[in-house]
């Protein structure tokens, strides 16, 4: 399997059709893999049935195809069972499924402890949970430089912590948070821990037991896959004890006037037809994924991703968001965000699309973030494994012409 | 020739920069707050009507140059103007930005954001400060009314 | 347009490749038209970006992309305003939105009628609201022949009900619910109605104004358009009215650590990144299916449907479920389900299986109508427009053999 | 020859009427009762042990031909079988589904199970009757340890 760029980025038929474009916004949304594109091609006009019900050959066909799909999931994050691994619409509805499934098990006064990094999908639906339950959310501050400030750990945890939901990875900063810590103090005093991985599995498989996670959460369209299509991996043993999210077909074990039982999970929690063409297609680009090369993919992720810092240190006044220029940035995805004072990020991104360039400017969905950083919005640039040296030096350049022309 | 070369024209710039209108009334008929949903960008737009129309407005705008740029267009024309031409500059200047139509006769410095037109996710930053305007124009309406 | 069954096959690939295909389950989920299967194709290889957050020419043409479809929506269902057009995974999450946006505007008391024929996805969702609030739950019954009962629909409503959930048109028996005597009953005390448009969008546009209901749920895998995508639509104040249901990115206003505000509808009720490609072909299947010459389409669905039923009716013993067979069936989709006593729909179906007909045996996701009817399951055959004589003659004749193999 | 002309033979169709080990058992052991979310099949086990194994079956079993079947097959052989041989068959029966494993040579009427092989999706009706009653002898297991 070669990990050369231009290799890898003939595989993704929009890349390829686009030799012009830089895109550099993949923490938004990936390109598309081939593979994923194909299976879902071929799923649609050879296997297309509702699954779970039906028992002729073309039925047979889904059902086996949705949950070969399942299985490749577990392969991925290496979940004990393919019964772990619930499929969802995304990462927010994985994450507001265990905001209400999960959350519906706790009492009033129980903690949830999220932090300011988080994305806004693993932030509002713990407020929601707040104000629906009465659960005492926590929020654990970041660093100046934007990191999640884990000093004092245990004392934000209290006793009565029980759920721990963090991401995986920042969607700004590209920090990686340091699990290993989280989990220790989580587990001591009983809570589970959620990793929103979204922005973690792109870069790469996951090992959810080696993680010492609870639950896991991500987005097919942020890994290569189709859209419309989300993980949410749960312990066997928190899924069975959970409560249904939404109530429908293939979700129930009987339904009468009066009350209804419950499938198993993780049907339990896979109300009405699934995304069934779509899980195929994320469980072909999720195959393609492990097959690769990654300690070489990773290391040209972040030669690129430090080529990108070195280059946009040499902007004046350039304020580069989250990231401590004293230390290495070993444990950085490479997703890079920074400000340039007087500048705005939509006239910035405007610029650079002139010069074939995809960037994004705002917010990016984690507004408590931005302002423990002081500032409303910013520009990203996020590197993919189909990225290459000249996505960076076109970056650099037209960064240049931005100045000139903005001011 | 880039496609934004022709987009942030100087006049864009320096309107932006000049920032007309900048600033808070002492005492305002009407006032409106509208953000950008998208970026975060937000207005605080303020008029003083008098017997005619508007005496005066000023408004605080955060956001980027297109956005800037509009509003300061505002602080130099608004002044005089009564809701129902507020009104009609609004609708031609979306109709101008969304079809294509010419610039308003009597607000010639809309002009300079007819490269804006290709780009359909910036029309907003434009607008943003006109619907303020109109908003703010329909509070004080509302105030009249009551009193 | 061609409204002949040969040259519409012809425009379905699954079906184009399988000449000897009798498909009869398009109720589960109907084939994908190759208008959608080319607009899904079309967006990921040239439009892919995020959406309602990116300023780059890529990002702007997924916008544009997925708002037309919105569009497209609106249309068909002659909506208002495209912003009545929410997009959600499909019609069970459009049910459940409903049963928790709508539903938390609710009061302990509060009635919520629903109906005997209603398939899991428009039942469940309410026992959980009922189990969540206390809503008074109420259950029109069915007929001996398997209509609603609405002979005593105001007493049924009482005066506090705030809602009746309905079916369009049952998945089981085909029949259309009487909507114009529901919407009047209802809007008599102030109710809402809302219909569950999943069987009934199949079979051709809808016109939600003229129909006086207030919300309109349905599935696009089951109108010739891709999986994991689905409309909500409501009344602009309705949904105004509305609180949000999932939390995640793309729904708010802004976000602090303390508290929220949301968007306007229907971004409110659109967390996270949203079904772009699915919606963009969903967007081209009701566009190509406004196109189509729906008073011929409607007259063959008719004309297949009274002849299958006629050749049921000579099967020994054979039940029709939910067919008044002494009136005509004017008012029927063309859904039918039946009962061979002695003869278990699953071995039924593994017959005609044999002789390359999809059908579908069980409880159809509707045993609180299966149990008022008397039987634990049912073999359904599901005409749609690319349907023509020869299934029905290939399922009657499969049909003797199958008596004859099972018995 | 159709797919399912293969499928549907005598043997299925007798074992099924024949409805070997039907009713209920005065004094039971254990019971168990197993659904089939997809379809709503429903098979009640009940075992009575003695020393050496099940002394008795019975069931009552709503469903297809398949499971009706299968529940009959379990009314002829599982009296004088203990519980490891019942693990041992319901294991090889999920093999011989499954992955094409032998049929398990002391129950020889499951090779009428073979042509279910290609049809996976009725896997499932073969083996409830068997998975009610491992879960029916494990009850019995359980109440025993307890006494
Ligand atoms: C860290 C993080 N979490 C969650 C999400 C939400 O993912 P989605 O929009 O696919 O539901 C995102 C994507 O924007 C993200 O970056
Ligand atoms: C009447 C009815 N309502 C709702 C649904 C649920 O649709 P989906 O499974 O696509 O969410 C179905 C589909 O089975 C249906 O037939």
């Amino acid at each position: 399997m070669n990990a050369d760029a231009t290799a890898l980025r003939a595989e993704f038929p929009l890349l390829a059709a686009a030799p012009e474009l830089h895109y550099l916004d993949s923490a938004a949304t990936s390109q598309i893999h081939r593979s994923a594109l194909d299976a879902v091609l071929h799923h649609e006009t050879t296997s297309r049935a509702n699954v779970s019900r039906g028992t002729y050959r073309l039925a047979e066909a889904a059902d086996l195809a949705y949950e070969n799909a399942r299985r490749s999931v577990a392969r991925f994050l290496n979940a004990a069972s393919a019964d772990e691994i619930v499929f969802t619409s995304g990462a927010t509805a994985s994450l507001n499924l265990v905001a209400h499934a999960f959350g519906n098990t706790l009492q009033a006064g129980d903690r949830v402890l999220i932090s300011e990094a988080e994305h806004h999908s693993n932030f509002v639906p713990w407020q929601m949970l707040r104000d629906r339950i009465g659960i005492d959310l926590a929020v654990i501050p970041v660093t100046a430089d934007g990191r999640l400030d884990l000093a004092q750990l245990s004392e934000r945890m209290g006793s009565r912590c029980r759920l721990v939901a963090l991401t995986h990875c920042s969607n700004v900063t590209g920090e990686w948070t340091d699990v290993d810590t989280v989990v220790a103090a989580a587990h001591q005093v009983g809570a589970r821990v959620l990793l929103d991985g979204a922005q973690a599995v792109p870069h790469g498989p996951q090992d959810v037991r080696a993680l010492g996670v609870d639950f896991y959460a991500f987005s097919g369209h942020k890994c290569f896959g189709p859209g419309a299509i989300g993980v949410l991996w749960g312990r066997q043993k928190l899924l069975a004890a959970m409560p249904p999210f939404l109530g429908g077909g293939g979700m129930i074990g009987e339904v009468t006037p009066t009350r209804s039982t419950w499938a198993e999970p993780p049907h339990r929690f896979e109300a009405g037809t699934p995304p069934i063409a779509q899980a195929v297609g994320l469980g072909a680009a999720l195959d393609w994924m492990l097959s690769l090369p990654w300690p070489a993919i990773h290391a040209r992720e972040k030669a690129l991703c430090q080529a990108l810092i070195e280059g946009l240190k040499r902007i004046p006044d350039l304020r580069l968001l989250g990231i401590d220029t004293t230390t290495s940035n070993s444990k950085r995805a490479p997703i890079v965000s920074f400000d340039i004072p007087g500048l705005h990020p939509h006239d910035i991104c405007q610029v650079l699309d002139a010069h074939h360039l995809a960037l994004r400017g705002g917010h990016h969905c984690a507004q408590p973030l931005l302002a423990a950083l002081g500032v409303e919005g910013c520009t990203r640039a996020s590197i993919a494994l189909y990225n290459d040296t000249a996505d960076i030096d076109a970056l650099l350049a037209a960064l240049d012409v931005a100045r000139r022309e903005l001011t | 020739m880039s496609a934004s070369d022709s987009l942030y024209q100087d006049a864009i710039k320096q309107f932006a920069k000049a920032d007309h209108g900048h600033g808070q009334l002492a005492q305002a008929s009407g006032e409106s707050k509208l953000d950008n949903r998208l970026c975060g960008d937000r207005v605080r737009m303020q008029v003083a009507l008098g017997g005619d129309g508007i005496v005066a407005v000023a408004h605080e705008t955060k956001g980027c140059l297109l956005c800037r740029a509009a509003a300061s267009v505002i602080g130099v024309h608004a002044a005089g103007k009564n809701q129902a031409s507020i009104d009609a500059v609004v609708q031609a200047l979306e109709a101008m930005l969304k079809d294509g139509a010419p610039v308003p006769h009597d607000w010639p410095e809309l002009s300079m954001f007819e490269p804006a037109r290709a780009h359909v996710s910036r029309h907003k930053c434009v607008l943003l400060p006109f619907q303020a305007l109109r908003e703010a124009l329909q509070k004080s309406a509302v105030t009249d009314a009551s009193t």
